[in-house]
């Protein structure tokens, strides 16, 4: 009855593995044109260029998984981010109830899209394009469009708080040779990985995205398990907002639009990681190496800027159709 | 002067940047590259594409490579201030372009931004008397922008004549048409306007664009800031309200900046802190001057070009 | 691997095939599901074809229609080869299938009235700019004024809202209005009433003798006594039988089942002990009539009504998947008022929806995770899922209830119809529920299966079980008591033994018609 | 069976029309306190503001009736918008040739798009992402980074040709009382309606997007009609940038950038139009026109530039709970 050919197996393992065998070239043809890449202090760089993004993109990719779409992700990480600098340097707060401050708001805004999908019955990607809207919007608001940063002048008076040290270690530590970001990004990227391939959660999350009236005749609470996907998500781009403050030292307005794309694009790369075809933890932590990768490489062979745009995009589609076409061949030829 | 980097001799400059889209941006660079060439420089170009945590990362990224010597261009204080002060510990000199990183021993670059705007607004001063209803364009959060914003506040109150009746800006990929449409609405509810204060050449354009739809050419008059190619051709337009900006050639600029930094790199003789001063462009000098062109302005211009700022031998 | 020669079967009196399968292999990665089929289907006669839950029927018919490119072998139409490949190029040649699953073939957001017209709309019969009216007047013609009428559908509202029978009928007017040479309907009764399963035999002969060709396939052997001319049995994908006029249910079983699976011999009747479940003052509608139910341990408790009857309502609100209308209800004589699915699942309660695909299945997910969803603490070890404990678990079911897969990790969008149907049994199995309440779940399972399914649910795992069907046959076969519901309201009750099939149906037809709507 | 009461057909109205009620109380409220708000001078402003947005965004809501999703339609405008001006700055292509120009290559986009999901069976968000990276990327390659204008320097030379006149009347120019980009958004909003309610082809998209399955059983050749609606939406974004560049009178680096969002904004608060909650023609007008009438009356009120993103999201999530709960009461009730 089953005849798989060795050659049905090979064309399988590409499929599966299209986009991790492209990097591992990336990565060994950089490593032997560029000295200085195949450095473990490169290493350390590249993946400090991605930590905030993976994170994010973690959150994005659970909201993705219970079939909804989370726009607010940028707007969410702007509006943490000047929420926790405005917090110390106009309020004076200490950097622990900022942090938690920031968590708390990416919280409430997941809780909001959660509760505007689920009560208000608002489609995924009209609520989230709403509290986009009004996140981004408040995020200005809140200092009245200037940037923060210590001694940033509010009517007048130099404002009394400052960034401090500790905050600031947030987005500099160091810890065991890594970077604080890069620590999160692994701890977090492994919890949330963890999460959805192995825990109860993680099914009843995958149920929800699969078949929503399925999930609930078998007797999951379809609203509440959205809701918890949205938090989580909203939860995750907070501390990548807070990770981003730290790192800056200062509150950028409008700092969290480019993440948007950014982190929906790691997501998304991640759908071609061992042949998943659907979200999943770990294909995107890959998706946002893979960027990092790239650009680091291509920088380090100082390729013109407006050249890189078009190498990643080659390069992605290249991926893509080497991924899906295999995929369904197979399909096909069965 | 195109030497590969296998010579150990080769000063190697790494340009931390962190914009590089747009003409000023692109023009900046163009003189740069030009510049290193002639030194027979290598320069390696980071470019964070307005993520200041990625430039962060970059800064960090020239310090582990070892360079020679590292130029910022643009940032902010906070961002770009650990990995500059890892840069001196390591002994790497620093050259900042438009960014002050409050890190003692690196050479500081400016053009002037007070400078410019109080160019501009001297001449918005007298054309109008002292007495208009101004269109304001400004976002705040950009520091060039903030810190011309600091002048325009000094310049009302020192004129009470002036009136600022509306403010407007966007600042994304389209600038330019979005300002437009804020400006025509502005111009709708404010029909005593006269003047339109722009000092970003994509706001100015965008007011002329929309002063343009609305013809009212004639009466409204547009006071920009910075220059370009494109520029050039809108304000010597037929007809066209863009009567004055002020730049500085950024072309220059970014030959400054090497130079700067290639000096620092070979321990030579380099100021700690350099200026550029801006220019005023009328748009009746530019008329007449004929040009066409960034190349054309400066042969009409030549104080655009400052060989004699941190000169090298 | 005995083909059978088709040349010279009675029924059409041996007028040349007008479309023939010669040597077809399907493949599916590591499953064959056609290993090499002969099929001739002549103008004039009805073809019944029949076979076990994954034999290859609803494959074959896919790859004469055009749906899919067989991996081997060819199609012919009046002997000569074509390659269909696309169903376009099959309507061309007159080839018209109603599919198995009706929620294939419609476009949900689209209205009754552009699915009804949707093929004459993609062939461009209607203009580039077909007017609403122009498509409400053809879709009124395709359907009928009096199906419309009777079966209470508006070609205005979206398609998604249809009810799986509404859909059906729609569909099968649909292929019959394209004049169609060769018409296939796969399980057209499936979801259909016992009048419109009369009718619609009725209409299959009255196009036989206009000289169409129709292929019939349904589980329900009895259906073919009359209807069809000829009927090829199918096992494991090949054809392994052909039997002409007059056509014995009995014998199609063993050729069916194969030599060694037999179904159960007659079962007792049980009695039942104290109730377990009881409804007091529900309503399927608000303005319906009260229902009062009692079920009871040890029991398989039948309802059976026409289509709309509100089985399905009822069934849906013991399950909490919809909140009472009415009344109240205990459950081992404790109050039981769920509010969702949830709740009625900690209470032991397992529900098996009517419409499988939209309310019970995950077809990307592979079987254990199907299985297992609606209990995963069992599986947990330190928090975490294990994969082990998961597949043992699903692998002991598919071997007890004998489900055709590749195996646990295979896909449930791999499995045939009736395969599938097992899947959401034994999901409920796995989570441990003592009281099934099952709505059609026999729709589109095969004798074997039936029989499987109709023994899991009378097994010691299960305390008691309601299994509601409109086909008197289901429920004869498995009931122990049997409620006959008509427009809401409790009709009759009987014990299986009291009744025949045909008596049963006469009864469910005379419970509506002494009030025609 | 049915009782429709009137307070039931009320709050059908409301929801049918629930954004659209919304636009006109703004308009209303705007022109009552503003006196320069209702003029027709201003009307037609505000259409110019958004005509190019709509144009683009008429292509989007094509993509996304086929259960598409054109990620893509920013990156088609940039390059578009640097090939028609680099054609006529550079090479002095004739203004008839540059549009043609920008035209195919809008086309050709779409086409590509269309290819890569139907062939190579790419999914639609990972494809249009790919190729947005890709033609981002062209549209800096083409010119190396620089915008064009007339005059623009290519290798050390100025350029020898220039915008014309005529291009640029494309733009500026004045039809009818009606700046020629007003009266193709009009134009073509009319034509894409028609097309997607009462056309044949609108159908058989729907359908496509609807149940690929159900489709193709009926005969719809399912692979054709995606490619058709991908290169349709690439065109639209083309017929976008070759106004964009004739507007601006010049080829300005990643001009397009800002338009993915701005249109995909614009489509889907076009779901909450008439209650359709799908993709429609007329919706996505009202969408862009919506946002259009917001930012014009809240400049005109002088209200400040960093609470309009707030004001809008606050604005446009009120609207969606009353549209969308009020449906689902609708629903749940019957
Ligand atoms: N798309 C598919 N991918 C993989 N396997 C498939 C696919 N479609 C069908 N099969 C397999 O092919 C075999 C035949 O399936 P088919 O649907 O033709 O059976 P059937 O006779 O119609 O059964 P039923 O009576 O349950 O409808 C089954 O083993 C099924 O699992
Ligand atoms: N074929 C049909 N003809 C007319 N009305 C129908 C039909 N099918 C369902 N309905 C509608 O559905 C309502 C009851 O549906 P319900 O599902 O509870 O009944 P059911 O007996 O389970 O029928 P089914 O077997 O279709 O599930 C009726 O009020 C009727 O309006
Ligand atoms: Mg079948
Ligand atoms: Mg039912």
């Amino acid at each position: 009855m089953t005849t798989t050919s060795l050659a049905d197996r090979l064309r399988d393992g590409v499929y599966r593995s299209g986009l991790l065998v492209l990097l591992a070239a990336l990565i060994v043809y950089f490593a032997v044109t560029l000295p200085a890449f195949g450095t473990p202090r490169n290493a350390v760089i590249i993946l400090q260029s991605v930590a905030i993004t993976a994170i994010i993109a973690m959150g994005v990719t659970i909201s993705l998984t219970v079939g909804g779409f989370d726009l607010s992700v940028g707007s969410n990480v702007s509006f943490v981010v000047m929420l926790t600098t405005a917090a110390q340097v106009y309020y004076e707060a200490p950097p622990v109830v900022a942090v938690l401050i920031g968590l708390a708001a990416g919280a409430l805004i997941g809780l909001l899209n959660g509760l505007l999908v689920v009560v208000a019955r608002v489609p995924d990607l009209l609520a989230t394009l709403g509290t986009m809207f009004v996140f981004a919007g408040l995020a200005l608001v809140l200092t009245a469009g200037q940037s923060v940063s210590s001694g940033s002048i509010v009517s007048g008076e130099p404002a009394p708080g400052r960034i401090t040290e500790p905050f600031a270690w947030l987005g500099r530590g160091v810890v065991l040779g890594l970077p604080v970001p890069v620590v999160v990004m692994i701890v977090l990227g492994v919890v949330v990985t963890v999460m959805l391939s192995r825990s109860r959660l993680g099914r009843l999350l995958a149920a929800v995205g699969g078949n929503a009236d399925a999930a609930r005749l078998a007797g999951v609470r379809v609203g509440r398990i959205k809701v918890t996907a949205y938090v989580l998500s909203g939860t995750l781009a907070s501390v990548g907002g807070v990770l981003l403050a730290a790192r800056l030292g200062r509150g950028d307005v409008g700092v969290g639009g480019s993440y948007l794309l950014e982190t929906v694009a790691a997501a998304l790369i991640g759908f071609a990681v061992l042949g998943a075809n659907r979200p999943n933890g770990f294909g995107t932590l890959v998706g946002a190496v893979f960027v990092g990768v790239l650009l680091n490489g291509l920088t380090m062979l100082n390729v013109p800027y407006y050249t890189q745009d078009l190498i990643k995009g080659a390069i992605l589609v290249g991926a893509l159709v080497m991924s899906f076409s295999a995929l369904f061949k197979r399909k096909d030829a069965s | 002067a195109s030497t590969p980097a296998a010579d150990d001799d080769t000063v190697r400059i790494a340009l931390v940047r962190q914009l590089s889209q747009g003409d000023y941006y692109e023009q900046w660079l163009a003189g740069a590259q030009a510049q290193a060439d002639e030194l027979g420089a290598e320069l390696q170009i980071f470019n964070a594409d307005g993520d200041n945590a990625q430039q962060s990362t970059d800064l960090d990224s020239a310090v582990a490579q070892g360079f020679d010597a590292i130029a910022i261009d643009h940032g902010n204080t906070e961002t770009v201030q650990p990995g500059t002060q890892a840069a001196i510990d390591d002994g790497i000199p620093v050259v900042a372009f438009d960014v002050d990183t409050e890190v003692d021993g690196v050479v500081n670059i400016a053009q002037s931004d007070n400078e410019l705007a109080s160019l501009v607004l001297e001449q918005l001063v007298a054309d109008t008397a002292g007495e208009a209803e101004v269109i304001y364009a400004y976002v705040a959060g950009f520091a060039p922008l903030d810190r011309r914003n600091a002048v325009w506040e000094e310049t009302l109150e020192e004129n009470p004549g002036l009136e600022q009746v509306a403010q407007v800006g966007a600042v994304n990929e389209s600038t330019a048409a979005d300002t437009a449409s804020q400006v025509s609405a502005a111009l709708q509810a404010n029909p005593g306007t006269t003047a339109i204060f722009a000092p970003y050449d994509e706001f100015a354009k965008g007011a002329v664009l929309a002063l343009q739809d609305l013809g009212l050419e004639d009466q409204v008059k547009v006071y920009g800031a910075d220059i370009s190619t494109a520029d050039i051709e809108v304000i010597t337009a037929e007809g066209s309200p863009w009567v004055a900006t002020a730049a500085t050639d950024p072309a220059n600029v970014g030959a400054v900046t090497v130079r700067a930094a290639y000096l620092a790199a070979t321990g030579g003789d380099v100021d700690d802190s350099i200026e550029v001063p801006p220019f005023l462009f009328t748009r009746d000098a530019l008329v007449e001057s004929g040009a066409t062109t960034i190349l054309d302005l400066t042969e009409a211009f030549p104080e655009l070009s400052t060989p004699d700022v941190a000169p090298v031998d | 691997m005995n083909p059978v020669p088709t040349d010279g079967g009675p029924g059409a009196q041996g007028a040349a095939p007008v479309l023939s399968a010669r040597s077809v292999v399907q493949r599916f990665g590591a499953t064959l599901a056609l290993a090499g089929v002969d099929l001739d289907v002549r103008s004039g006669e009805v073809l019944g074809l029949v076979g076990a839950n994954g034999a290859g029927k609803s494959t074959l018919m896919a790859v004469l229609a055009g749906l899919l490119a067989p991996t081997e072998g060819r199609v012919e139409i009046d002997g000569s080869a074509v390659t269909l490949g696309t169903p376009a190029a099959a309507a061309a040649h007159g080839i018209a299938l109603v599919p198995q699953h009706v929620e294939t073939a419609l476009v949900p957001e689209l209205s009754v009235a552009e699915n009804l017209v949707l093929d004459r709309i993609a062939r461009g019969e209607l203009g580039a700019l077909p007017s609403r009216r122009r498509i409400r007047a053809e879709a009124r013609a395709i359907a009928g004024e009096e199906l419309l009428e009777r079966a209470g559908i508006r070609l205005d509202d979206r398609a998604g809202s249809l009810r799986t029978a509404q859909a059906q009928q729609l569909l099968i007017r649909r292929a019959l209005h394209r004049g169609a040479r060769v018409l296939i309907l796969d399980e057209p009764t499936a979801a259909l009433s016992v009048t419109e399963q009369r009718e619609l035999h009725a209409q299959v002969r009255r196009l036989a003798a206009d000289g169409t060709a129709v292929v019939y396939i349904t589980h329900h052997l009895a259906e073919f006594v009359g209807l069809a001319d000829r009927v090829v049995a199918l096992r494991e994908g090949r054809v392994v039988d052909e039997f002409s006029t007059p056509i014995e249910p009995a014998r199609l079983v063993s050729a069916i089942l194969g030599p060694i699976e037999h179904l159960p011999d007659e079962r007792p009747v049980r009695e039942a002990g104290d109730a377990v479940l009881s409804l007091r003052g529900l309503r399927v509608r608000a303005d319906a009539p009260t229902v009062d139910l009692d079920l009871r341990r040890g029991e398989v408790l039948g309802i059976t009504g026409l289509l709309g009857a509100g089985k399905t309502e009822l069934l849906r609100q013991v399950v909490g998947a919809e909140p009472l209308v009415d009344g109240s209800m205990t459950l081992d004589g404790a109050a039981f008022a769920p509010e969702h699915p949830a709740d009625a699942i900690a209470r032991g309660l397992g529900f098996v929806p009517e419409d499988r695909r939209r309310d019970a299945e995950l077809p990307e997910w592979d079987l254990v995770r199907n299985t297992t969803l609606a209990e995963l603490r069992p599986h947990r070890r330190f928090g975490l899922l294990s994969a082990r404990s998961e597949r043992a678990a699903t692998a002991a079911l598919i071997r007890s209830l004998g489900i055709v897969a590749a195996g646990p990790r295979a896909l449930l969008s791999s499995l045939s119809g009736g395969n599938r149907q097992k899947v959401v049994v034994a999901r409920w199995l796995a989570a441990g529920s003592r009281v099934l309440v099952l709505d059609e779940p026999f729709r589109g399972v095969d004798l074997g299966a039936r029989a499987d399914i109709g023994a899991l649910i009378r097994s010691s795992a299960v305390e008691a079980a309601i299994v509601a069907s409109s086909d008197p046959e289901e429920i004869l076969e498995v009931a122990d008591r049997i409620i006959v519901l008509a427009d809401g309201a409790v009709a009759g009750e009987f014990r299986p033994d009291e009744l025949d099939e045909a008596s049963l149906a006469e009864l469910l037809v005379a419970s509506t018609e002494k009030d025609p709507a």
